[in-house]
């Protein structure tokens, strides 16, 4: 299989769909005469004209809103934010109209819109441009919120997402954009549907979930696990954080007896929590020792490198979770 | 008089008539604990919403907020699936999950129904986006309160409609409060019309009584945003005579105050214009009693209606299922 | 102890703490000549004037942000949101600036500010007004998150709130405004300390954590079971969500074995997943069953009645958990 | 020229080459690696940040966005806290926790340093808020960019000013660009002191390259802050001659612009002045060694300064401990 960037397989996604769906736009901060301050819609404007293509004034409650009208009476918009940062601003408009239109007609109003851009910290961004959101969007029913780590996960969820008839929230990584990786060729028309994880890595040991950037981490923590101590790690890459795919984690967490969590947001409550609560309530009779999750510590994000990388989750805070939950020696 | 004209004034009675009767019974209800939530009324400003539902052209849109009643009963929602869903019934027009603040009638072009205050407005210029994009030339129309103009959500749509000339009409029902808060005291300005230019769009301000004068404003508006001239900015002078919603006392206003807007009513007003017109008391009557007819079968029909069944809180979810 | 009901109880605290420091001052909508929205604040305006008892326009972002600058430069800001729901048009200002300042000055600006207001679903008031936030809120570092159940709580943690230099979210139960209880008088300036949880009845059988309206759903469950089933229940109010008395908690699970959490917020993360992940990490090994929590369904909520108490954690089904963490019989 | 005109241009120099100089080191320390994140410089735009320092009195309160350090150092941050601040080290303005965005220094008026477009307009409200309840007579002035116009932050913070009439002056930098978005596509307006009115204030509108101009002009408005007249809202034309921030290549804009705009260079006009006034070119060269020396002396503390210890992050989250 051909080998491209996430960012490239992001925007396979974007020109596939939008050749193939004349309701599909994409709206959002310079994604067209910019090309995407992350150049991820490179070339669409060039493609599908300032129509279908339209950079906005920073208004963010503004054009989410305009994209959920939009998608309420039939269109199908991709509203970017530059960052999931900005989302805050937004953040009604995405809980209270988006996520909430479909019931409150009594289902007679869809509202078929992705809303995407990276998430999560880039290099010393600082505390106001360095926050995973999915806490906060995963804890709301009638959204979907994807997560992919892989350039193939990045497309093929992407695509699923825009053909959906709900809102999604889709949560790329800024560190992720140019990591490489094999992608179907566009001819295949992959889609990867919401709900099922992706086992990344099988191992009898323990129970590795881990998404977003963190994922790259915690697989390198296994992999080297692996060589070095002979642990050998399940690793599961969700995917999706909502839904979760409850019967990955349970398979496995009964074939390894342990688990721990990487996540790169912070400790309190979240995906990570609630998988915690998923494992121990239905497998509580195959754990062997608590389920530990390592995430960024609980603290605004510092701007200074040094702490900065303290406060990512690091594979020596991975290591040691690993080893706890499997009783080895802790370095 | 012209034959037209009085037929038009008829109907805008029957209409007018129906929106009050139809809240004034769902008070009532109210009161008998059938209807619960928040339910505030929109009687005294129902010349608007028939104005706007008389001017605008079939596939028109129009957005509406919690006070909601009259713009979806001017627009068409039968009155049956309107009481239906104050009585909280599977046959309401949101099939009970929506409630009073939540109406939606799309087959009538209406639109909701929304209850953060200014969170509508974007959405309605997103509907005025589609038209656009589809090369279509329906309008949209969104209704907001003078208090939701200084919120952030007024502004980004107001500032987005502007620059991408949308076909849409903003209407700021200005019924001079804002739950107990009188104008004077959220605003510098007394004309708010004047916000309009900020936005480069046309900006209009008028009383909202009569139903004809509504009527006229809102069409050059309407003809201004399906040419392609770009949005409107409208501020409309009205009154509400109950208090903002059912547990609001409105003693933030005086006795006097309040008998001397109802001088005013938009129903004595059009009721006004029929006998100037010389039309039969007895075609009044009729109107009258067709009205009290059909607001007792909605109640019948909300009162015997089932409630919605537990599958339809997972049905209604997400479309998709996992 | 003379009785009061828990809006009395917070008005006390407004009343005692706004007497005590001119820099404290109550800004929000309809605060003042309406004497508040839910009554909260009646009489304050008449006391203190329109200099300290600010009605706002409908703007809560500007008004928080307005209460954000003010706390920065020396003063000590109550901003009331008529409702938490209308809180996520601010969330921003919440997020980005409340919560990250003191960290981002380097410990230079403190930000002094109590946001308030009610919590939760009336009756009927639908999907757009029926939110509890606690899972958005207790998720960010910076933040302290208080949630009292009871009119000594409420008066005591308010009292404390807006003595604290920290920024508080301060959520008051719209179903408990009228509820009546002891309260110690004003000359006694009860504060109660953040983070100590309160111990409501004690039992042997099973902790029962429970906050804000469903607190009093769950004591009332335990105390039935206690006669009918003999399952004695310890009944925990947190009190304050962030940060969590993670003694009190693991203290009583050390003694029961079995927990079951009840609150009002949806199921998926949040501080019921956040304590879930303490017990089974600190207390693996008193656990003799999983932990369950009951929350509301995973939907918006609807309108209509005889849904929406579906929705809301019933009585039902918290028997149906602690029976099932004690392994009862279930009915 | 008067002597005192003669001082305050020499003063003027100083500062806007000390700030132009202090952005193209950190330009080059940003290449060599020692500053990351992001980097948003000033460059062209040094006349507005030494106007409003020599404009507004002692205990006066200065907001801006990112694009943060003309402002800071104009208002008397020094090279080494500022320089230090991007290295990420504990000596700098904000221990190294804010970095180049969120500049802090509280004893000369210096509020931040806002990295979320229109967030801090509300915060700059509150800081005049907090004057007008203690009845003290400071001002406020708070900047961004014409970017920020469209969003809800920039309304609803110039609604609640406009309506109290507090004590601040919002100053909107109008450099032609958000990121790579010319205003043309962002508003239909080309004059955006028209907004004012909006907000029942007094709006002001005029080229900034001009130190003195600037001054004038922001003298005006924050007299009347002062005196109780209310805020204002002035667009102030500006250009960056760099990209938004390190990694914008600026090819939204052709060289032949950017040569234009450059000979409107602030430093070359005060350059101009002074020459024209028939100051001895050693007394320039003398400040022009001293910015050197000075900038030079900045990087070396950086250099040398310590990273902040990992124990800064757990007393920095809250003030009271759990
Ligand atoms: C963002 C937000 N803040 C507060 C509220 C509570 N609230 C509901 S209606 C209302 C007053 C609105 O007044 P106005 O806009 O004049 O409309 P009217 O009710 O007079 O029709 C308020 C404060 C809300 N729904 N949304
Ligand atoms: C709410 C929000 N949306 C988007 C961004 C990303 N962003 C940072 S600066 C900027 C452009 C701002 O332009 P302008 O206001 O003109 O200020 P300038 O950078 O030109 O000084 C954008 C889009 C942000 N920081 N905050
Ligand atoms: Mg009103
Ligand atoms: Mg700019």
């Amino acid at each position: 299989m051909r080998e491209i960037t996430y960012r490239e397989a992001l925007r396979e996604a974007l020109f596939e769909e939008m050749r193939r769906d004349d309701r599909v736009f994409l709206m959002g901060e310079e994604v067209g005469h910019y090309d995407g301050a992350y150049k991820v819609s490179q070339g669409l404007l060039a493609e599908f004209g300032e129509r279908r293509v339209i950079d906005t004034p920073i208004a963010e409650a503004g054009f989410a809103g305009i994209g959920i009208g939009a998608a309420m009476t039939g269109l199908r918009p991709i509203v970017e934010f530059m960052s999931w940062n900005f989302s805050f601003v937004a953040f009604d408009q995405i809980i209270s109209n988006a996520s909430k239109t479909y019931s409150m007609s009594g289902g007679k109003i869809k509202v078929p819109i992705v809303f995407r851009g990276p998430n999560g910290a880039a290099a010393q961004v600082a505390a106001q441009h360095s926050h995973t959101v999915e806490a906060f969007y995963a804890h709301i029913p009638g959204l979907w919120v994807a997560n992919p780590s892989t350039p193939r996960d990045a497309k093929g969820l992407l695509k699923a997402a825009i053909r959906m008839d709900d809102p999604v929230v889709f949560l790329e990584g800024e560190t992720l954009y140019n990591l490489k990786g094999e992608v179907p060729d566009a001819s295949e028309d992959e889609i990867i549907p919401f709900g099922k994880a992706r086992i990344a890595r099988e191992g009898k040991d323990c129970t590795l979930i881990a998404w977003g950037a963190p994922f790259h981490t915690a697989l390198a923590v296994a992999d080297r696990l692996a060589k070095e101590a002979g642990i050998e790690c399940d690793v599961i890459d969700p995917r999706t954080l909502r839904p979760i795919d409850e019967t990955a984690i349970l398979e496995s967490v009964a074939k390894t007896n342990r688990c721990v969590i990487v996540h790169e947001t912070w400790p309190y409550g979240g995906p990570g929590a609630e998988m915690v609560d998923l494992i121990q309530r239905e497998a509580f009779d195959y754990l062997d020792a608590p389920v530990l999750r390592v995430g960024s510590l609980d603290v605004p994000m510092p701007y200074a490198k040094n702490l900065e990388s303290l406060v990512l989750p690091t594979p020596e805070r991975i290591e040691t979770a690993i080893r706890r939950v499997t009783y080895r020696e802790e370095r | 008089m012209s034959e037209v004209k009085v037929e038009r004034w008829l109907d805008d009675y029957r209409e007018m008539l129906l929106i009050r009767r139809f809240e004034e019974e769902s008070a009532r209800a109210y009161a008998q604990g059938k209807i619960g939530g928040f339910l505030h009324l929109y009687i005294g400003q129902e010349s608007i919403a028939v104005a706007a539902a008389t001017t605008i052209e079939k596939g028109d849109l129009v957005f509406q907020t919690y006070r909601d009643h009259g713009t979806a009963l001017a627009l068409g929602m039968t009155p049956e699936a309107a009481m239906a869903e104050l009585f909280g019934k599977d046959t309401g027009c949101s099939r009970g999950l929506g409630g009073s603040m939540h109406y939606f009638d799309v087959e009538n072009g209406f639109y909701g129904g929304w209850g953060i205050v200014g969170g509508h407005l974007a959405l309605a210029a997103g509907a005025a986006f589609r038209s656009k994009y589809l090369g279509e030339d329906q309008v949209t129309l969104c209704f907001f309160g003078e208090g939701a103009t200084n919120i952030g959500g007024f502004h980004e749509a107001m500032s987005l409609a502007g620059l991408w000339k949308l076909p849409a009409v903003f209407i700021c029902e200005n019924n001079q409060y804002a739950m107990g808060t009188p104008l004077s005291r959220t605003s510098p300005l007394s004309d708010l019309s004047v916000k309009a230019a900020g936005y480069g769009m046309v900006g209009d301000r008028f009383e909202g009584y009569d139903v004809d004068v509504v009527r006229e404003h809102l069409k050059k508006a309407i003809d201004r945003a399906r040419s392609g001239e770009g949005p409107s900015f409208l501020e409309i002078e009205t009154y509400r005579f109950r208090g903002h919603s059912m547990s609001d006392p409105g003693k933030y206003r005086t006795a006097e105050e309040l008998e001397e807007r109802k001088k005013k009513d938009p129903i004595l007003l059009i009721l006004g214009k029929l006998r100037d017109a010389g039309v039969d008391e007895a075609k009044i009557e009729a109107i009258e009693d067709e009205v009290e007819e059909r607001i007792e079968a909605a109640l019948k029909h909300a009162d015997e209606a089932p409630f919605p069944e537990e599958s339809l809180l997972y049905e209604t979810v997400t479309v998709e299922k996992f």
